[in-house]
C-alpha cells in the first residue's frame, strides 16, 4: 500500500529515521529550555557547545586515547565546566538587562568558538569512529537500522527522561523550580540561587555537548556542524512552550519525525517546515503546545 | 619600465580564508600562487611581482567588491582562484567591466565560459561539465547504467544533476530519480534510505564539502555502498583525508589533478606539502600552473597589457605537471585531460596519502563542453 | 436618584477557576469620588482592568452612560472618556515630564500617525501642558525626564496625564501609594480639586483619605462587595472591620 | 518611650537602625529602628502600606534597594547575600504566602535549607496542621489559602531557624485556625523561638506579643509592652485608621 | 539627550567629509562607503523597531533581501530604470513589512521575534527557489543604468553622489519620524505600552505602521545594494543579516537616532579591513563584539552621550544597567 506513491515500508522507515533526529532535537531543546526558563537568556551559542562536544570527543580520543564510552562521560562534563566558566566570567553580567544582550554575548561566543575550531583544525572536519559495540545494522524488517542509531534513540530519550525527572521529582529539581518561580524569595529560604544558575547553565550546555558526542560518529565532526542548529532548536523549545521541559522533549521528536517525512514528500522544505510549524503554533497557540499561558 | 601599468606585476588571490571552502582553497591556494611566483623568479622583465590575498567570506558582493578595489585602487593586475562559483560569475563580471584578468581553479559554474565569457577571464582546473563527463560517461560505459542522484537543491547540484543525466542518457544508462536536500543538511539518513529504494547501481553525488562528506558518511552507514555505489560528482582530495578511507573507500572520483600522479606531480607535491603541511588538491595545483601561465604570457608579451597578456595566454600551449597540450579556447576555457579515480581500500594504501588508483583518462576535448555548444559572445563574433 | 455613569452587572472575572472577581454589581453615580477598599488581593485592581478591558470578563456586563461598553478595547473605552490610571506608577520614563502630558494632549489631535509632521506643530499645546503641570506643583520640573522623578512625583505626574485627556470619569489605583505624608496631603487636595465636575473612581488603602475624599465607598474582599455606603456605614461595619481593618476580630 | 523596658533582656536577636529600602524609586521606608529581644514576640502593627512587610523583606534582604544597620545575632547583614542571612537562622512567612505553585505540598514545605536539627521533622508538621496531609502531593496552587497559611508557616519550622518573621500569617483565616496559629506562636515561644510577627488584628497581636511597634510611613511612630498596649487599644485602633 | 547639543557640529563635519571622499580614492575605497551607507541607513530603519518602539524583529533580512531581489530583477529582466527599480523594492518590502508586522505584533518579546525569524526563514526560502534568483549563485550581471536617464551611474563617483543622496533622504524620514508626533507615541509604546493604551492610542496600528515604514526603508537599502553590486544574493535573505542588523544597533546603540549608522560602519569595517588576518577573522570579530557588550552596554554613541552627561552635574540617571541589589553600608 502506498502514500502519496510512498511505499508504506519506506514510511516506517522515514519515521525511525526522524526519531533519530528527534532524539538529537530533544536533547538539544531540552538544555535550552532550561537555561531559558532560570536565565531567561536565549543561549544562541547552543549549537557551537554541541560542536564542542563533538571535538572534545574527538581530542580526548587523538591525544589521551579516551575510547567512545569514557569520551560520552568526560566530554560533556568538560563542556559543562566550560560554559559554567562563562557564565561566571561574563553572563552574568547581563542578568537583569533586556535578553538581547545576553543573546549577542552568546552569538559572540559562537564567532569564538567556530572561528578558533576552524583555524585549528581546518574547515573540512574530522571522522569519528563508531564504537565496536555498537557497528553494523539490524534488519527490522521494514528497514536496516544501523545499530548505533538505535543507540541514540535510547540514549537521548533516556536522558532526556533522567533529566526530566531530576528537575520534576527531586529536591534539586525542586530548588530549581522554585528559583525559576521566584528568585528573591528562594534565596530568602537559604538557597544560593546564583550558584544554582550557574550548575543550570553548565547542564544545560552539558546536555548539548552530550548531543554532540552522540552526533560525532554519525556527522563528520567539523566546527560549523552546529551553527544553523540553534535557531532550530530555539523553534522547537518555543513551539513546545517556553519552559516547559516535557514539551521540549515531546516537540523535539515530533518535529524530527514531520522533518523526516518532509524528506520524503518535499525534501527541498525539510529545513524550513520547523518554521512554518512555528508560525502556526505561536498563532494559534500563543503560549506554545505545552506551555503556561502567562499575561 | 615601459609596457608596465605601474612598476609592478600584482596578482591577488580571492579566497574563502574563514569560512567553509578555506581547506579547499584558502590559505593553501595563496601559498601555491606564492610558489608559483617564487619559480618564476619573482619579476618579469626586472618588474617585481607581488601577491597579495584577500578574503571572500563566499559572499559574491564581499568579492566583486575586494575584486573592484583591487582593480580599481591597488593596481592588481589578475585575481586568481576564487573558489564559490556565486564570487567567481560575480567577479568574473567585474574582470570583464574593469578589462583585468580573473581565473577561476575552484570554482565549477560553466556559465564563466557562457554567458558570462570575457578575454580577460579563464576557467581553468575544471567545470561542471567535465564533472559530469569524466564521471557519468565513463562510468556507463564500465556498464554502470542506472543512476540515483544525491542533489545539493542549488544551482549547482541541480546543474550538475542534470548534466550527468543527459551524458548517462546519452550513453544509454538510465535515471532512476533524485533526491534533493537542502544545502548544510547534516543527516542524510533519510536520503540513503531513497537511494537504496530505488535499487540504482550508481549514486550520483551531486554537492560537495560537508554535503557530500555527510552524505558518502550515511551511505556507508546504511550499507548503501558497496553493493550500490557512491560516485561523487565534486569530492575534493582533502574531503577523502577528512572522510578517511574506511568509509571512502570504493569511491569514485573525477580530479583533474593527484599529487601521486607522476613525477613532476609529486615534486610539486612535496614542495607543496612542505609550505603547507597538506597536500595540493586540484584546485591549488591549477592555481600553481595557472599563475605560471599567466606569467609566461606576461612575459612574452613583454607588457601586462591584459588585452596583449589575454591574447598570449590563447597562444601558447601548457605543458607542465598540471596539464600536457593544454590550451586556452577563446572562451577562457582551459582545455586538459580530465581523470577518474577510485579510492583505494585503506588495505591498499601503502603510504601516506596514497588514496587514489587511476580509473580513467578522458581526454580534454571529450571532457570539455564543445565550444559550438557554448553561448559565449566572444564565438559568434569571430 | 440619579442615573449611574458606571454600572455593571454580575462582574465576574476566574483566573483557572480561582475567581479574583465575583459576581459584582456596582453602580458609580456622576459627579461623586467613589472609593474601593479592601484587602490585598480582594480584587479591586481586577475591577479597574475589568472596567477598562484590560482584562476580558468572563462574565458580566458593564455599562457607561447607559451604553453597553462590554465589547470594546481599551483604548476605545479610553477614547469614550473612561481613563484609568495604574497600581504601580506609569510614566514614560524617558520621556521629559513635559513630553509626558503632550502625549496625552496630541491625542485629541488627529495627527499623531503624521510620522512626516514636525513636533513643534505641538507647540500650541504647550501652554496647557505647562498649566497642568503647574496645578499638581511639578511646574519647575518641565524638562526632567519622568524616571527621575519621585516615586510620589510621579503619582502626580500620571494624575495629570490622565487629566490632560479632559476624562469624564477617572479611575484611579491608590494614587497616594508609597508617598510620603505631605505629598499625600498635597495629591489628595488635587484630587478633590480636579474632581469637581467628573466622576472619579478610586482604590485606596489609605482610610484617613479615604474618610474625607469619598462620597461613597464599595468594600471588596475575595472578589465579593462586603458593604457599600458612606464612610461612617463602612468603618462601623463588623464585617468590614474584621476582614479589612482587623482589631475586633470575632469576639 | 522607655529604652528600660528592652534593656533587662540578656541578648538581642535583631537590632535595627535607620532602615531605608526602596522599590524602583518609590521610598518606602525611612529610616526604621527596632530592637527584637532573643526568646521574645514582637509585632509590627500599622496600616496597609506602611511599610510593615518591607521591614521584615528587607530583614531578610529582599527589596531592591536597602541602606542602614540590621545586625542579626550580633552579625551586620545589610551587606549580605539573602541565602546567607536566612543560614543564620532567620526564616521568613511571606505576606503573599510565598507558595510555589509548580511544587507540590511535600516540595514546598521540604525545599527550605535547614540549618541545624532542631527544626520539627515533616511528620511533626503534618501532625500540626493535619489538613496538610492529605493534600501532600497536589500543587501548590490547588491549595485554599488557608492550607497555603498553614504550609507557609509550616515550612519555617522545618529549618530549624530560632528567629521567625511572620507577616500576617492569620490573614484571611477562618477564627478557629487563627485560634490554632495562635497556640503555635505561643508554644514557639516557650520553646525559645524569637519572632517578629507583622498584624493587623491588634486583638490577636495583643495576645501573643510581648512588645509593639507602631509603623507608619516607613517609620516607627510608638512603641507598647504588654500593658500600655491595652490601655491605648482604642487610641490605637484610631490610629490604625479606622 | 545631551548629544542633541554636538549633533548639528557632528552631522555637519560627518556630511562634509562623505561629499569630499570620492577625492581622496587612495585613503578610503568608494564602493566600499557605498556598501557602508546601505547598511547605515539598514540599521536606522531597524532601530525604528528595536531602539524606538522596542520591538526586536529577528527577520529584517526579509526586507532587506526582498529590496535587492526585487530591484535586481526589475532593473535587470525587465529594463526597469534605476530609481523605479529601488523604489519597487522599498514598496514590495513595506507591503511584506505590512503583512508580516501585522501577524507578529499580535505577541510580543521573544514570541515576536521567533514569528518574524520564522517568517524571514520562508521568505528565505521562496527566494531559494524562485526561479529569477539564481539561488546560491546569485542574481548577477545587474545594470547600474542610468539615474533620472541622465546621469551614468556607471561611473562610481556618480553612483556614490546619487547613493549618498538617497541614504540621506532616508536618514532623514527615519530622523522626522523620530521627532514627530507619530514618533513620540512610538516611544511612549516603548515606555510604557499599557499606559499608552490606556491614554486612548490604538498600539496595534502604530505598531504595524512602523514596521511597514522600517520594512519599507531597510528595502530601499537593500535595493541600493543590488544595484552598486549589480548583484543581489542569498545572504542578503538570510537570518544571519537579521543577525548583523541587530548587531550594528547595538553597537552603536539603540536608545540613539544616528548610533545605528556608528555600528554599521563598525561592522562594515572589520569585514573590510581584518582581511590580513586570514583565518582569524571570525575569532576576532567575535571578541570584539563580546568586549563591546560587557564593556558599553549603551552602543559607542550612548556610551559617549552618557560620558557627557556625567560631566555635567544632574541627577542619577536611569541606565539599563544599575545594581540590582542595592548598595549596603558598614
Ligand atoms: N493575572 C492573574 N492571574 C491569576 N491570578 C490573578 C491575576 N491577577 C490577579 N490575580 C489574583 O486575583 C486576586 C485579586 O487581585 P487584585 O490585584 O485585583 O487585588 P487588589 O484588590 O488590587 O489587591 P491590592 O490591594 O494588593 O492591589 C489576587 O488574589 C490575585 O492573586
Ligand atoms: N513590589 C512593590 N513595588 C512598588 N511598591 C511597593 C511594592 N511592594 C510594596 N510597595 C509599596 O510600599 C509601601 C509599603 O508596602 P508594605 O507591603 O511594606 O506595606 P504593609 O505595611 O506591609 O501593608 P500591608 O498591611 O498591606 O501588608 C506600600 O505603599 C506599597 O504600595
Ligand atoms: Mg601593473
Ligand atoms: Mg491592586
Amino acid at each position: 500500500m502506498d502514500i502519496f506513491g510512498v511505499p508504506i515500508q519506506a514510511l516506517m522507515g522515514q519515521l525511525m529515521l526522524g526519531i533519530v533526529n528527534g532524539s538529537f532535537y530533544a536533547v538539544l531543546s531540552l538544555g535550552l529550555a532550561i537555561i531559558f526558563g532560570v536565565l531567561k537568556i536565549v543561549n544562541f551559542a547552543h549549537g557551537a557547545f554541541f560542536m564542542l562536544g563533538a571535538f572534545t570527543a574527538f581530542l580526548l580520543g587523538q591525544h589521551l586515547g579516551a575510547n567512545y564510552w569514557v569520551a560520552l562521560v568526560a566530554a560533556p562534563i568538560a563542556v559543562a565546566l566550560f560554559g559554567m566558566l562563562f557564565e561566571w566570567l561574563f553572563l552574568r553580567r547581563l542578568y537583569g538587562l533586556d535578553p538581547i544582550y545576553g543573546l549577542l554575548l552568546t552569538f559572540s561566543l559562537v564567532l569564538v568558538l567556530e572561528g578558533g575550531f576552524r583555524v585549528a583544525f581546518g574547515s573540512s572536519g574530522q571522522p569519528y569512529a563508531t564504537p565496536e559495540a555498537l557497528r553494523g545494522t539490524i534488519n527490522l524488517g521494514f528497514m536496516v537500522l544501523p545499530i548505533y542509531r538505535g543507540f541514540v534513540i535510547l540514549a537521548a530519550v533516556l536522558t532526556c527522561l533522567v533529566t526530566w525527572y531530576v528537575i520534576e521529582r527531586t529536591s534539586v529539581g525542586a530548588r530549581l523550580r522554585a528559583a525559576t518561580e521566584r528568585a528573591e524569595l528562594t534565596q530568602a529560604f537559604g538557597i544560593n540561587v546564583p550558584l544554582l544558575v550557574t550548575l543550570t547553565y553548565g547542564v544545560g550546555v552539558g546536555l548539548a555537548a552530550f548531543a554532540g558526542v552522540l552526533a560525532a560518529p554519525i556527522f563528520h565532526v567539523n566546527p560549523s556542524m552546529g551553527s544553523s542548529l540553534v535557531i532550530i532548536i530555539f523553534a522547537v523549545v518555543v513551539i513546545g512552550g517556553l519552559g516547559s521541559i516535557m514539551g521540549a522533549i515531546v516537540t523535539g521528536l515530533g518535529l524530527g519525525v514531520v522533518e523526516g517525512f518532509t524528506r520524503v514528500f518535499y525534501s527541498e522544505f525539510s529545513s524550513t517546515i520547523v518554521f512554518l510549524v512555528m508560525v502556526l503554533v505561536l498563532l494559534i497557540r500563543p503560549a506554545g503546545l505545552f506551555g503556561r499561558e502567562e499575561s | 619600465s615601459n609596457g608596465f601599468s605601474d612598476d609592478v606585476v600584482r596578482i591577488g588571490v580571492l579566497t574563502d580564508m574563514s569560512g567553509i571552502y578555506s581547506d579547499l582553497s584558502g590559505e593553501a591556494a595563496v601559498e601555491a600562487v606564492r610558489m608559483a611566483v617564487e619559480d618564476f623568479g619573482g619579476e618579469v622583465h626586472g618588474v617585481p611581482i607581488e601577491v597579495i590575498y584577500g578574503d571572500h567570506r563566499n559572499r559574491a558582493d564581499t568579492g566583486a567588491s575586494r575584486a573592484r578595489e583591487w582593480y580599481d585602487n591597488d593596481g592588481v593586475d589578475m585575481i586568481n582562484d576564487l573558489s564559490n562559483s556565486g564570487v567567481a560569475l560575480a567577479v568574473a563580471a567585474v574582470a570583464d567591466e574593469r578589462q583585468r584578468h580573473a581565473i577561476s581553479n575552484s570554482a565549477s559554474n560553466i556559465g564563466l565560459t557562457n554567458d558570462y565569457c570575457s578575454p580577460y577571464v579563464t576557467h581553468y582546473t575544471y567545470d561542471a561539465y567535465s564533472l559530469a563527463q569524466g564521471t557519468g560517461k565513463t562510468i556507463v560505459e564500465d556498464g554502470g547504467d542506472t543512476w540515483f542522484f544525491l542533489t545539493v537543491d542549488f544551482a549547482f547540484g541541480i546543474g550538475l544533476e542534470q548534466q550527468v543525466s543527459d551524458v548517462v542518457r546519452e550513453a544509454g544508462g538510465h535515471v532512476m530519480g533524485a533526491a534533493r536536500h537542502p544545502l548544510d543538511t547534516t543527516d542524510f539518513s533519510s536520503y540513503a534510505l531513497q537511494a537504496q529504494a530505488s535499487g540504482a547501481e550508481i549514486i550520483g553525488i551531486a554537492s560537495t564539502g560537508a554535503d557530500a562528506i555527510n552524505a558518502i558518511n550515511a551511505l556507508s552507514e546504511f550499507g548503501v555502498s558497496p553493493s550500490q555505489r557512491p560516485a561523487a560528482l565534486l569530492l575534493w582530495f582533502d574531503d577523502i583525508v577528512s572522510l578517511g578511507l574506511d568509509t571512502a573507500q570504493g569511491l569514485l572520483i573525477n580530479n583533474a589533478f593527484y599529487w601521486d600522479a607522476d613525477e613532476g606531480s609529486r615534486e610539486f607535491s612535496e614542495r607543496f606539502y612542505e609550505r603547507t603541511g597538506r597536500m595540493p588538491n586540484m584546485a591549488h595545483a591549477g592555481n600553481y600552473s595557472s599563475t605560471m601561465h599567466y606569467l609566461n604570457a606576461v612575459e612574452a608579451a613583454g607588457t601586462d597589457d591584459p588585452d596583449a597578456v589575454s591574447e598570449k595566454m590563447r597562444e601558447l600551449e601548457i605543458n607542465d605537471f598540471f596539464a600536457t597540450g593544454g590550451y586556452i579556447r577563446p572562451n577562457g576555457r582551459m582545455v586538459h585531460d580530465q581523470y577518474l579515480w577510485e579510492v583505494k581500500a585503506p588495505d591498499e594504501s601503502e603510504y601516506d596519502y596514497d588514496f587514489l588508483r587511476l580509473v580513467a583518462t578522458i581526454s580534454g576535448e571529450d571532457a570539455f563542453q564543445p565550444l559550438e555548444d557554448s553561448t559565449c559572445h566572444l564565438l559568434n563574433g569571430g | 436618584m440619579p442615573e449611574a455613569i458606571i454600572e455593571t452587572t454580575g462582574l465576574t472575572k476566574s483566573f483557572k477557576g480561582f475567581r479574583a472577581v465575583n459576581d459584582i454589581s456596582l453602580q458609580v453615580l456622576p459627579g461623586t469620588i467613589h472609593a474601593m477598599i479592601g484587602p490585598n488581593g480582594a480584587g479591586k485592581t481586577t475591577c479597574f482592568n475589568l472596567l477598562t478591558k484590560f482584562l476580558r470578563p468572563t462574565s458580566g456586563r458593564i455599562l457607561f452612560k447607559g451604553r453597553d461598553i462590554t465589547a470594546l478595547k481599551p483604548d476605545q473605552i479610553a477614547r469614550q472618556g473612561l481613563v484609568r490610571s495604574f497600581q504601580i506608577s506609569a510614566v514614560f520614563g524617558q520621556l521629559s515630564v513635559l513630553d509626558n502630558v503632550m502625549l496625552a494632549l496630541q491625542r485629541q489631535r488627529g495627527e499623531s500617525f503624521d510620522f512626516w509632521g514636525s513636533l513643534r506643530r505641538l507647540d500650541t499645546q504647550k501652554a496647557r501642558a505647562e498649566e497642568l503641570l503647574h496645578d499638581v506643583g511639578l511646574g519647575a520640573e518641565l524638562d526632567t525626564p519622568a524616571a527621575q522623578l519621585p516615586y510620589g512625583r510621579k503619582r502626580a505626574l500620571e494624575l495629570a496625564t490622565t487629566l490632560a485627556l479632559d476624562p469624564e470619569v477617572m479611575l484611579l489605583d491608590e494614587p497616594l501609594a508609597g508617598m510620603g505624608t505631605e505629598d499625600v496631603s498635597r495629591t489628595a487636595d488635587l484630587i478633590r480639586r480636579v474632581a469637581k465636575g467628573r466622576t472619579v473612581l478610586m482604590v485606596e488603602h489609605n482610610l484617613g483619605v479615604v474618610a474625607e475624599l469619598c462620597d461613597r465607598i464599595t468594600v471588596l474582599a475575595r472578589g465579593e462587595v462586603l458593604v457599600e455606603g458612606d464612610y461612617a456605614t463602612v468603618s462601623k461595619d463588623p464585617r468590614v472591620i474584621e476582614s479589612y481593618i482587623g482589631g475586633a476580630a470575632h469576639e | 518611650m522607655s529604652e528600660a523596658a528592652l534593656d533587662q533582656t540578656p541578648a538581642t536577636m535583631l537590632s535595627i537602625r535607620g532602615l531605608n529600602a526602596w522599590y524602583g524609586e518609590s521610598h518606602v521606608l525611612h529610616g526604621i529602628d527596632l530592637e527584637v529581644p532573643e526568646g521574645q514576640v514582637v509585632t509590627l502593627l500599622g496600616r496597609n502600606g506602611a511599610g510593615k512587610s518591607t521591614t521584615l523583606k528587607s530583614i531578610l534582604g529582599i527589596v531592591p534597594k536597602r541602606t542602614g544597620s540590621i545586625s542579626l545575632m550580633g552579625v551586620e547583614t545589610i551587606a549580605q547575600k539573602p541565602f546567607r542571612i536566612a543560614r543564620l537562622g532567620a526564616a521568613l512567612c511571606p505576606e503573599d504566602r510565598g507558595i510555589y505553585a509548580t511544587l507540590n505540598v511535600r516540595e514546598n514545605l521540604e525545599l527550605p535549607t535547614r540549618i541545624n536539627d532542631s527544626g520539627l521533622s515533616t511528620e511533626q508538621i503534618l501532625d500540626l496542621f493535619p489538613n496538610l496531609r492529605e493534600r501532600l502531593h497536589s500543587p501548590g496552587s490547588k491549595l485554599s489559602g488557608g492550607e497555603q497559611q498553614m504550609l507557609a508557616i509550616g515550612r519555617i519550622l522545618r529549618t530549624g531557624a530560632r528567629f521567625l518573621l511572620l507577616d500576617e500569617p492569620t490573614e484571611g483565616l477562618a477564627p478557629t485556625i487563627v485560634e490554632q496559629i495562635g497556640n503555635t506562636i505561643r508554644n514557639l515561644k516557650e520553646q525559645g523561638y524569637t519572632i517578629l510577627l507583622v498584624e493587623q488584628n491588634l486583638r490577636f497581636a495583643m495576645s501573643v506579643a510581648d512588645h509593639h511597634y507602631l509603623v507608619d510611613h516607613g517609620q516607627v511612630v510608638d512603641r507598647f509592652d504588654r500593658q500600655s498596649i491595652e490601655q491605648n487599644a482604642d487610641a490605637l485602633l484610631a490610629r490604625l485608621g479606622v | 539627550m545631551h548629544l542633541r547639543s554636538l549633533t548639528l557640529p557632528l552631522s555637519i563635519v560627518a556630511v562634509l567629509a562623505l561629499l569630499a571622499i570620492p577625492f581622496f580614492p587612495q585613503w578610503i575605497y568608494l564602493v566600499f562607503v557605498m556598501k557602508t551607507l546601505c547598511f547605515v541607513l539598514f540599521a536606522c530603519a531597524f532601530n525604528l523597531l528595536l531602539g524606538h518602539t522596542g520591538i526586536l524583529s529577528f527577520g529584517h533580512a526579509a526586507f532587506f533581501g526582498s529590496g535587492a531581489y526585487i530591484a535586481g530583477h526589475l532593473v535587470k529582466n525587465y529594463g526597469v530604470p534605476f530609481e523605479l527599480g529601488i523604489l519597487a523594492g522599498g514598496l514590495v518590502a513595506a507591503l511584506l513589512g505590512a503583512v508580516i508586522g501585522a501577524l507578529a505584533i499580535r505577541r510580543s518579546g521573544i514570541y515576536l521575534a521567533m514569528i518574524t525569524l520564522a517568517m524571514s526563514q520562508l521568505v528565505y526560502f521562496f527566494y531559494l527557489q524562485a526561479p529569477f534568483t539564481g539561488a546560491e549563485d546569485g542574481l548577477q550581471r545587474v545594470p547600474r543604468g542610468t539615474f533620472l536617464g541622465v546621469i551614468d551611474l556607471r561611473n562610481d563617483t556618480a553612483l556614490y553622489y546619487v547613493v549618498l543622496g538617497i541614504v540621506a533622504v532616508g536618514l532623514w524620514v527615519v530622523w522626522r519620524t523620530v521627532n514627530s508626533p507619530f514618533g513620540q507615541v512610538l516611544r511612549a509604546i516603548r515606555e510604557h505600552e499599557p499606559r499608552a493604551i490606556s491614554l486612548g492610542y490604538p498600539v496595534a496600528r502604530y505598531k504595524i505602521l512602523v514596521f511597514t515604514l522600517s520594512a519599507g526603508l531597510s528595502g530601499i537599502a537593500g535595493a541600493l545594494k543590488a544595484i552598486i553590486f549589480q548583484l543581489a544574493a542569498l545572504y542578503d535573505v538570510h537570518w544571519h543579516t537579521s543577525g548583523d542588523v541587530i548587531l550594528m544597533t547595538l553597537l552603536g546603540g539603540m536608545n540613539t537616532v544616528f548610533g545605528p549608522a556608528v555600528g554599521a560602519a563598525i561592522v562594515a569595517a572589520l569585514n573590510h579591513y581584518l582581511d590580513p588576518f586570514g583565518a582569524w577573522v571570525t575569532v576576532i570579530t567575535g571578541v570584539v563584539f563580546m568586549a563591546c557588550v560587557l564593556a558599553f552596554r549603551q552602543g559607542v554613541v550612548g556610551e559617549l552621550g552618557r560620558l557627557l552627561k556625567l560631566r555635567r552635574p544632574s541627577r542619577p540617571e536611569q541606565t539599563a544597567d544599575q545594581p540590582a541589589r542595592g548598595e549596603s553600608q558598614p
